[in-house]
């Protein structure tokens, strides 16, 4: 007989195939399909795994979602309630108020922004078309650029990186400061075109230009109210007006001054100290300076009653502004209208970029943009170029930087949040914590983290748990003791020091780790799934043992099966309802396993935030003198709505790969 | 014997494994005079070769010929070492031995645990048969619902309440210590409310797992009454995962109730796991390894033999 | 007589009890099954009968290599099984199946039919899955089930069909000998007369040899050729069907054979039925000498020296394929 | 079923067993917040120990509840030589160890003989050091470790039974603080000695001697039960030489380490006093009668690396400095009135001007950094900044803290400045490897002299911890030390910390202030710069007081419960004007 020939016996009425097509056409479902009928009639579960999959997209998507930055950090004495009623906010709220912390803080704590200028010359005018597009962008943000010339990179399309602002927040300099790396342009190119790599910092400039421009000109000043009970400064130059609106705080040598102070304090405290220090030689090191004069607004001292008539050839005077109703300078300062100026003065390094800015923009990236590469488009236009070559721009494209590792998506799903929502957010529909920072959203972007540990302490778990335990306990006898003693060995080491230890050994092959792409927080997971796979591969093995000796499974054997046959294809789906069970039993555990972890200083690092660093942060909320319950509520309910989701889907699969329950829903 | 191999391993690897780790017992906000800092080092043997250290915590051996000369005494005999059970002098807690500490608070924590796997059992078993009874009912629901707060809730979030409402809104129980039995309820209950609820879950489980069989139903077709099928057949079956559970939830109760403890302030054991980790406390540290693994052990041989005693399917000599 | 397909020599199934010294507990030995003899012919049935616990079982699962045997020789054709790895024993697994005891158990309750009875094809690479999924069918149809039910799961079906499917898997590899472990008792009794039934038809259509295990010697009285009497780990007796039925020699078959009920009511009545005494010793501590001593009906509770002492080796009776082992009834060897 | 009953029954019996016995509740329970290390004066360093120290023993001087001045101890008076270099102190004749043994000079001369040598690894041994000859005994030992000096070259000398010589290395004006510091407090020869012949083996007699039952004690209390991480339960020393005016009979010491938890064990009555407050809470405990923070000698600062380049530049440095918004940090963060730091030195040193380099507003502040980051050749037309960590250890407050500061260096710098979070060991490892770029610190000043601040930065100083040296300043440090005129001495450190100010190889962010909360009742008990309160003058107020206390306070101060018995526990004598000490 030869070793694999199918059998000899002639059986049954051979009309079989018949028969088969018939089973065939009302064969019904295959387990798998069977399966999912019946989960999907079960509506509690059904209804589950659409919450869970929904949760799943939303945590992925949060960078997508409308809501205020989770890590942007508005200091005040208390958290927040929820704040109601649940309608959204937009960029402009008051400054200092505590409903909102902005788009713009969360581009200007997280992301970062570069631009790319793509554009093609014929000819030898590469020269020129860089040098003109720098100056572009020179006049339009104030920036001085040194262009470096590099040899050919081939003939692909020019390109110009540069940093530009992400868009105008409350104060509108600040953005300005933020982006940005270097003042170093790099250049690559041959007459038939190349690479530009302009990368230059848009900051720093434009205040130092604020402070020289005051300086300079002298203008005259004068305290004045406004609107209502507003203080602030007003001061004429014989340059056209700049800006309207008010100014917002003002800088005295280098003493702040109240900039939201009442007028009537003010002049209070002019009339009140006659003491007042003379003004003559105010440096910025100033030794009779301190903060007393910061911290206390009722009580100014000196320098502000000096103000008034404080002499023009006074030093230094910085003045923040408030660009009245600006939303969006760039997008006006790009359009260059009648009310905006350019000052220069002569030096390029001052030059300065003075909005004025009525409108409401609701892009602010997208149409960046597109009207970047119209004035650039214009601007290249306008070159008179050599040998009636001309020079085209192609693409001007964006990208972004975030402090936490984000990937391309996450960078392009930023992008879309932009162009769809605009400067609009939710408001603090969860309240904060005591950091200013929404609750909601830091609940959503901790799902992340905390899914992921999930993910991977599960899949461990049930890898080598499973496997481990299911092979042991079939083996059963020296082998199975010898392995569960191994279990008990790793289950007693204290696992502070086999994290603290682990932790140290990766931070010490850090480099050689990032050459297999596994950073720190990969480890992490991989740190807890290893901690959790002991209990899975123990009651498994439990189970198994009580198993082995099912007479289905001496069948098996008796047919020569492998033992991998035997245990994955009859142990282990016969134990998968108790590994089903564990899994949802092991996931919540894991979680706040992590949110120990960073209890004790080894889990995630703040920006970051994940669900068991809020609960950890929740401890402290309920007390009897106030219950910030907020802190509590929404985060457990998040994780106690996920955790009931993945029980009763959990009990559903179970049920619906019980081929006992088949048909009897 | 078993267990003796198992009991070194976990000795040596954490021996070495604590010692690899950075920071040492005696570092402090102060930096130490080299001078200080030699004497100290030299009254726990920090300064040996780490084998020598070994040898002599693994005991019982006399490495230390000097010791008697510079401190006093006749040095006759340095701590005996693990294998004469003493565990040598705290490194933190200088004035006590590892093994006083332990002495002191294992009773706390063992009754701290009893009080918590009570409450534990007694909710969970009876949740999870209820539940599995009335499985999809409005009651199945209520235990599920209370289950999964039982366990996505952290227990720190349950004392607080607790605290809040047992305390403070009605003041019924004290806010923390240690003492008669009425200090005992509210962290019993919140140490063991999670695994009350990891109890329901997979009494509940197992049950509906026994339910389906053919056994039960044979016994039903016998006509015996609902409730000694369920207490005489079924129950068995399904605690089945609840008991391999157990062993490990004890261990852990014994433990694993830092938290608690801290928020109830209860000296128990639970707070030597954690800090005398943070505290390169590493005498005693290795103790409450030892005790663990011990603890672990011993209870995990005592799961075997209730597994074998409720599922005579298992054989023992398989085992 | 031919060359016997299965030859089982001196078989021995110890356990160890406390094996790794675990607990404290002393170490020692169950002796199941402790040195058991037989043959079995192509198409011959062998029943092997005895109370539970005297290790029936236990040598159905040395033989098919379940439980490896702790000494002894078990032959298939020839070739030495004992010893064995897994490899070894890969092409006799087509040679010889089983059928288990509990349908209810045997069939993995989360395949259906189909992959239940195309597992053993597919564990020996047979044929391609269309094949193996007709083959199938067609052993379902063998085996009396209706063929379009590949598609249900074990607990859509009754006991005796069950057992069918059960009887289904061990035809597929088609193979010589099949052992039966007590493969109606735990079924109704009407469906056992179509189970043995359709054992006895398979048995002819395909020349199965069976190793029939049961402790109703009704069963075996009506399906078997041959049969061997077990007691204590031991064949006591292995006789040709009629000649054991007729006039059993070893009082313990006399006493098994006694609790026999007689169809005429009459004869029932007056029938002279052999009880035992006490129950069957445990085999972690068998007697001294004949296992069978302290509760031999024959020796009339007067223990001969020799039963006592020396136990009994399984003889040939002269004139008969019957041997036997007992020093009262057989007190000369044939020779 | 068998199994429940057998559980039942140990449960049953455990309950038992656990509820025999317990501790009435103390007079006065107060939070400990951590377990002690050991209850041998000479080898402690921390506060906690120190509360239950000065219960358990008593130095020469203690230090007025109020004043913090010195007043008479075991020493009965005492006087200071012309130079300021011998101290002689006149030991009380009625003051009684525990044992009945007199408390004599020679008991001083064996605990800081005990103390200096090395071997008895003193970690505060340094604090004697400015006794001549003290630190040649401590640092100079043979290879076994035995001073190589004998004691007599020391300047601690008994002149009979009850006078006590000590001769100073240099004028040392705090000296008298030192005398009241818990380290210096005598331990009982016999004691010592009895315990090392009774257990010779394992050195056991180390913590043989300190046990409730063994433990020798002069001061006004005595151990009466202790375990660990739970209390310490003290008794009133009948034999203490002021028995009379020792109010409370039995102290509770516990170790509650959860802010939380200790807030409602106050809350509830159970303790009467906890040294820290949940930060999320201090706005609502502001108001509160029973909250009220002092300022303390502490300064919290960030270390700066000034071996790794950038932080090698002082410019960087400045820069960094300059940003930090400490307003913010001590409104918003910690709440509890800390003063913005631009100095190591906190302020209320008597006679101390601190220098600190001066405040600017965020935007000038933010100008200024900018500036001095171009200049050190970084920002626009320069290097790019490389990727910086903030380095700190767990702890919710420190986070917080690092946080903001990360952020207002990214947001006003523009520099990337991570979070690196470290376990509080591996975090000191760090510190002391120099293996940070910035790292959070704070020093608590052991007495009321800008000298416990400013000697920490010397080169190679082994709290230093910032690789940064200056030959000027360790010049001005050494200075110091010799120089007699007290003002002349202060002027000079302040010329020292403004070196550091101008050098900012640390970042001063707030100074600390007290964060007790106190049941209103309790007498005894002010708040003052050390946070120094002397078990034995704490006692309860009766009703009068009470309402006496309350007239005087700010009406706008919430009234809270108070516990306490309404009668009193005796009002004490020393309210009355401090007793100066004899200066001839």
């Amino acid at each position: 007989m030869a070793k694999n020939e199918p059998g000899h016996w002639q059986l049954g009425s051979g009309n079989m195939e018949k028969i088969l097509s018939e089973v065939a056409a009302h064969k019904g479902e295959s387990l798998w399909q069977d399966a999912w009928r019946r989960l999907r009639r079960n509506k509690a579960a059904f209804y589950s795994l659409i919450f869970l999959i929904l949760f799943a997209v939303t945590s992925f998507i949060a960078p997508l979602l409308p809501i205020a930055s989770p890590m942007a950090l508005t200091l005040q004495e208390e958290p927040q309630p929820p704040s109601w009623p649940w309608d959204g906010t937009q960029l402009e709220t008051q400054p200092g108020s505590q409903a909102t912390s902005s788009l713009g803080a969360v581009l200007n704590n997280g992301w970062r922004h570069r631009s790319t200028i793509t554009f093609n010359t014929e000819g030898d005018n590469l020269d020129t078309v860089a040098t003109e597009l720098s100056d572009m962008i020179e006049e339009v943000t104030g920036r001085t650029t040194a262009i470096n010339r590099v040899a050919s990179k081939g003939d692909k399309p020019a390109q110009l990186f540069f940093g530009i602002p992400n868009e105008a927040d409350d104060t509108p300099r600040t953005d300005w400061e933020k982006t940005g790396n270097e003042g170093k342009v790099t250049f690559f190119g041959t007459s038939a075109g190349g690479w530009l790599v302009l990368d230059l910092p848009v900051d720093e400039a434009l205040f130092n230009s604020w402070s020289t421009v005051v300086d300079k000109r002298k203008g005259n000043f004068y305290l004045v109210p406004i609107e209502g009970n507003q203080a602030g400064l007003r001061y004429e130059f014989d340059l056209p007006h700049p800006f309207e609106g008010g100014v917002k705080g003002i800088t005295f040598n280098g003493r702040n001054l109240p900039a939201d102070g009442k007028l009537a304090d003010l002049s209070v405290a002019a009339e009140a100290s006659d003491d007042a220090v003379d003004v003559a030689p105010l440096t910025w090191d100033s030794p009779e300076e301190d903060a007393a004069g910061e911290a206390a607004p009722v009580a100014p001292k000196g320098p502000i009653a000096s103000l008034a008539e404080a002499p023009l050839e006074s030093p230094t005077i910085h003045l923040l502004v408030q660009l009245g109703e600006t939303k969006n300078v760039l997008l006006d300062g790009f359009d260059l209208r009648d009310d905006t100026t350019v000052i220069s003065q002569g030096d390029s390094r001052d030059k300065v970029l003075f909005f004025r800015a009525n409108t409401t923009a609701k892009e602010f990236q997208g149409t960046f943009h597109q009207d970047l590469k119209r004035q650039l488009d214009s601007a290249l236009a306008s070159l008179s170029l050599a040998d009636g070559a001309t020079a085209t721009l192609i693409e001007v494209e964006s990208e972004n930087g975030y402090d936490w590792d984000m990937n391309g998506i996450s960078h392009l799903m930023i992008n879309v949040r932009g162009k769809v929502f605009g400067l609009w957010q939710t408001g603090n529909w969860m309240g904060t914590d005591s950091k200013g920072r929404d609750i909601f959203s830091r609940i959503i972007w901790g799902s992340r983290t905390s899914l992921m540990v999930a993910f991977w302490a599960t899949l461990t778990s049930l890898l080598i748990g499973v496997t481990y335990g299911a092979f042991s306990g079939y083996k059963g006898g020296k082998v199975d003791n010898a392995m569960m003693r191994f279990v008990d060995i790793l289950y007693s080491l204290p696992f502070i020091f086999v994290v603290i230890f682990l932790i140290t050994l990766t931070n010490e092959y850090k480099t050689e780790l990032d050459e297999f792409g596994l950073d720190r927080e990969v480890i992490f997971y991989l740190v807890i799934g290893a901690i959790y796979w002991l209990t899975m591969a123990r009651v498994v093995r439990g189970q198994v043992l009580s198993l082995k000796n099912a007479e289905f499974i001496e069948a098996a054997r008796v047919l020569g099966a492998s033992t991998k046959r035997i245990l994955f294809v009859h142990l282990v789906p016969n134990v998968l309802s108790i590994v089903i069970v564990y899994l949802t039993l092991t996931i919540p555990a894991v979680m706040l396993f992590e949110a120990f972890l960073s209890f004790l200083g080894m889990g995630i690092e703040p920006p970051k935030v994940s669900w068991g660093t809020l609960a950890v942060d929740g401890t402290e909320a309920i007390n009897p003198l106030k219950i910030f319950w907020w802190l509590v509520f929404f985060p457990a309910m998040a994780m106690g709505s996920t955790l009931l989701a993945l029980n009763i889907l959990g009990d559903g699969l179970r049920d619906a790969l019980d081929p006992k329950l088949r048909g009897k829903d | 014997m078993w267990f003796a191999v198992t009991l070194f391993c976990v000795v040596t690897i954490s021996f070495f494994m604590m010692r690899s780790v950075r920071g040492g017992p005696f570092d402090g906000e102060r930096t130490l005079d080299p001078a200080i800092e030699r004497n100290i080092e030299a009254r726990y043997h920090l300064d040996w070769p780490l084998p020598k250290q070994y040898f002599q915590y693994v005991g019982p051996f006399n490495l230390d010929e000097h010791r008697a000369e510079i401190f006093g005494g006749d040095g006759s005999k340095v701590f005996g070492g693990v294998t004469m059970l003493e565990f040598g002098p705290s490194f933190k807690y200088k004035d006590f031995t590892v093994d006083q500490i332990i002495s002191q608070s294992l009773p706390i924590s063992a009754l701290l645990g009893m009080v918590a796997m009570m409450w534990a059992l007694a909710l969970g078993v009876s949740a999870g048969i209820a539940s599995a009874l009335k499985r999809g009912s409005r009651l199945d629901l209520a235990m599920r619902l209370a289950a999964t707060g039982g366990i996505a809730l952290p227990n720190f979030v349950i004392a607080g309440f607790l605290i809040i409402f047992f305390v403070f809104m009605i003041p019924l129980l004290p806010v923390a210590g240690w003492g008669s039995v009425k200090y005992m309820l509210l962290p019993g209950f919140a140490l063991g409310a999670p695994y009350a609820a990891y109890i329901a879950r997979l009494t509940r489980t197992g049950m509906l797992e026994v339910l389906s069989q053919d056994h039960i139903r044979t016994a039903h077709a016998k006509g015996l009454a609902p409730k000694t099928v369920i207490m005489r057949h079924a129950l068995k079956g399904g605690l089945l995962p609840v008991v391999s559970y157990l062993g490990p939830a004890i261990a852990g109760v014994l433990t694993g109730s830092l938290v608690i403890e801290k928020i109830f302030k209860i000296p128990g054991l639970g707070t030597h796991f954690i800090n005398s980790a943070l505290n390169r406390d590493y005498t005693l540290a290795m103790g409450v390894t030892i005790l663990f693994t011990v603890l672990i052990y011993s209870m995990n041989t005592i799961v075997d033999l209730a597994y074998t005693m409720l599922d005579p399917r298992i054989d023992l000599e398989e085992m | 007589m031919s060359a016997p397909l299965l030859e089982v020599k001196d078989l021995h199934k110890h356990f160890p009890i406390g094996s790794t010294g675990f607990r404290g507990l002393p170490k020692s030995y169950l002796h199941a099954v402790d040195g058991v003899s037989f043959n079995l012919h192509k198409g011959e049935t062998l029943g092997l009968v005895g109370e539970s616990g005297c290790g029936k079982s236990t040598t159905a699962r040395a033989v098919i290599g379940l439980h490896p045997a702790t000494s002894g020789s078990i032959k298939y054709e020839g070739k030495e099984l004992v010893g064995g790895s897994t490899s070894d024993w890969m092409p006799y697994r087509r040679k010889m199946q089983m059928i288990f005891q509990d349908p209810y158990a045997s069939l993995d309750p989360r395949q259906t039919v189909g992959s239940i009875l195309a597992e053993p094809l597919k564990v020996h690479k047979m044929g391609r899955p269309n094949w193996r999924k007709t083959r199938t069918m067609e052993l379902l149809e063998a085996v009396g089930l209706n063929p379009r039910h590949i598609h249900r799961y074990p607990h859509e079906f009754s006991g005796g069909q069950r057992q069918r499917i059960g009887i289904a898997r061990a035809l597929a590899l088609e193979p010589d000998v099949i052992i039966c472990d007590e493969p109606v008792s735990a079924l109704d009794v009407s469906i056992q007369a179509q189970v043995i039934n359709l054992l006895q038809e398979l048995q002819e259509r395909f020349d199965l040899a069976y190793l029939f295990i049961a402790h109703d010697l009704a069963v075996v009285r009506h399906i078997c050729k041959r049969v061997a009497v077990m007691y204590l780990g031991r064949i006591v007796e292995i006789a040709d069907r009629d000649d054991l039925f007729a006039d059993p020699q070893h009082p313990y078959t006399r006493s098994l054979l006694s609790a026999i009920p007689h169809p005429d009511p009459v004869f029932e009545r007056s029938r002279e039925r052999i009880v035992l005494q006490g129950d069957v010793p445990s085999p972690l501590d068998p007697p001294s000498g004949c296992s069978f001593h302290p509760r031999c009906p024959e020796i009339d509770g007067v223990p001969k020296d020799r039963c006592k002492t020396e136990q009994p080796k399984l003889v040939a009776v002269a004139g008969e394929s019957r041997e036997t082992s007992c020093h009262l009834t057989c007190p000369v060897p044939a020779r | 079923m068998a199994p429940f009953l057998l559980l039942a029954g140990l449960f049953v019996g455990a309950l038992y067993l656990a509820s025999s016995a317990r501790l009435e509740p103390a007079d006065y329970t107060f939070n400990n917040s951590t377990e002690v290390a050991t209850l041998d004066p000479a080898r402690v360093t921390g506060v906690p120990e120190g509360r239950i120290i000065k219960a358990l023993f008593e130095g020469l001087v203690v230090k007025h509840p109020r004043t913090l001045k010195p007043m008479p101890g075991m020493a009965e008076s005492w006087s200071v030589s012309e130079d300021l270099l011998t101290y002689t102190f006149y030991i009380r004749k009625d003051a009684k160890w525990t044992n009945g043994e007199p408390v004599t000079a020679h008991d001083f001369v064996y605990s800081w003989k005990r103390f200096l040598k090395a071997q008895t690894a003193a970690e505060y041994a340094y604090q004697l050091w400015y006794v001549q000859g003290a630190e040649a005994y401590t640092k100079e030992n043979d290879e076994n470790g035995e001073p190589l000096n004998s004691f007599d070259t020391v300047g601690i000398k008994a002149n009979g039974d009850y006078i006590l010589k000590v001769k100073l290395k240099s004028p040392t004006p705090f000296f008298m603080d030192l005398m009241a510091f818990y380290p210096m407090f005598p331990v009982n020869k016999t004691n010592i000695e009895e315990a090392m012949a009774r257990w010779p083996d394992n050195n056991e007699w180390e913590m043989q001697w300190l046990r409730p039952e063994n433990l020798v004690t002069n001061g006004p209390f005595t151990v009466e039960y202790r375990r660990v991480n739970d209390r310490i339960r003290l008794k009133k020393n009948p034999d203490y030489w002021d028995a009379d005016n020792v109010a409370m009979n039995t102290i509770d010491a516990l170790t509650i380490e959860q802010a939380g938890t200790a807030l409602n064990t106050y809350l509830t009555g159970s303790t009467h006093m906890i040294p820290s407050v949940l930060p999320n809470l201090i706005p609502k405990l502001m108001p509160r009668e029973d909250f009220e923070p002092v300022a303390y000698l502490g300064t919290y600062f960030y270390r700066v690396n000034t071996t790794k380049p950038p932080f090698d530049d002082v410019r960087v440095r400045k820069a960094l400095a300059i940003t930090v918004n400490r307003k913010d940090i001590v409104e918003k963060i910690t709440k509890a009135g800390q003063v913005p730091a631009y100095g190591l030195v906190p302020p209320g040193m008597a006679g101390y001007v601190p220098a600190e380099f001066a405040a600017l507003d965020p935007t000038a502040a933010k100008i200024k950094a900018r500036e001095l980051l171009a200049e050190a050749g970084y920002g626009s037309g320069g290097k790019p900044f490389p990727v910086m960590e903030v380095h700190y250890n767990t702890s919710e407050a420190h986070r917080d803290i690092a946080e903001v500061v990360a952020q207002t260096w990214r947001d006003q710098l523009g520099i990337d400045a991570k979070l690196q979070n470290q376990e509080w060991k591996v975090y000191l490892d760090t510190q002391n490897n120099l293996g940070f770029d910035v790292s959070r610190s704070a020093w608590i000043g052991d007495y009321p002299d800008p000298n416990t601040f400013l000697d920490m930065f010397v080169t190679g100083g082994e709290n230093n911890k910032t690789g940064w040296g200056n030959a000027e300043y360790d010049r001005l440090i050494t200075a110091s030390a010799s120089e007699a005129d007290p003002t002349a001495r202060l002027a000079i450190l302040k010329d020292a910390e403004a070196i550091l100010m101008d050098e900012m190889p640390i970042i001063p962010i707030y100074f600390y202030v007290t964060q007790n909360m106190v049941a209103p009742r309790l007498g005894g008990f002010y708040g003052n710069i050390q946070d120094e309160h002397f078990p034995k003058f704490l006692y309860w107020m009766n009703d009068e007081e009470l309402a006496a206390k309350r007239a005087d306070q700010p009406g706008a101060w919430e009234i809270v419960d108070d516990v306490g018995p309404s009668e009193g526990l005796y009002a004490p004598a020393w309210t009355g004007p401090v007793p100066s000490p004899s200066n001839n």
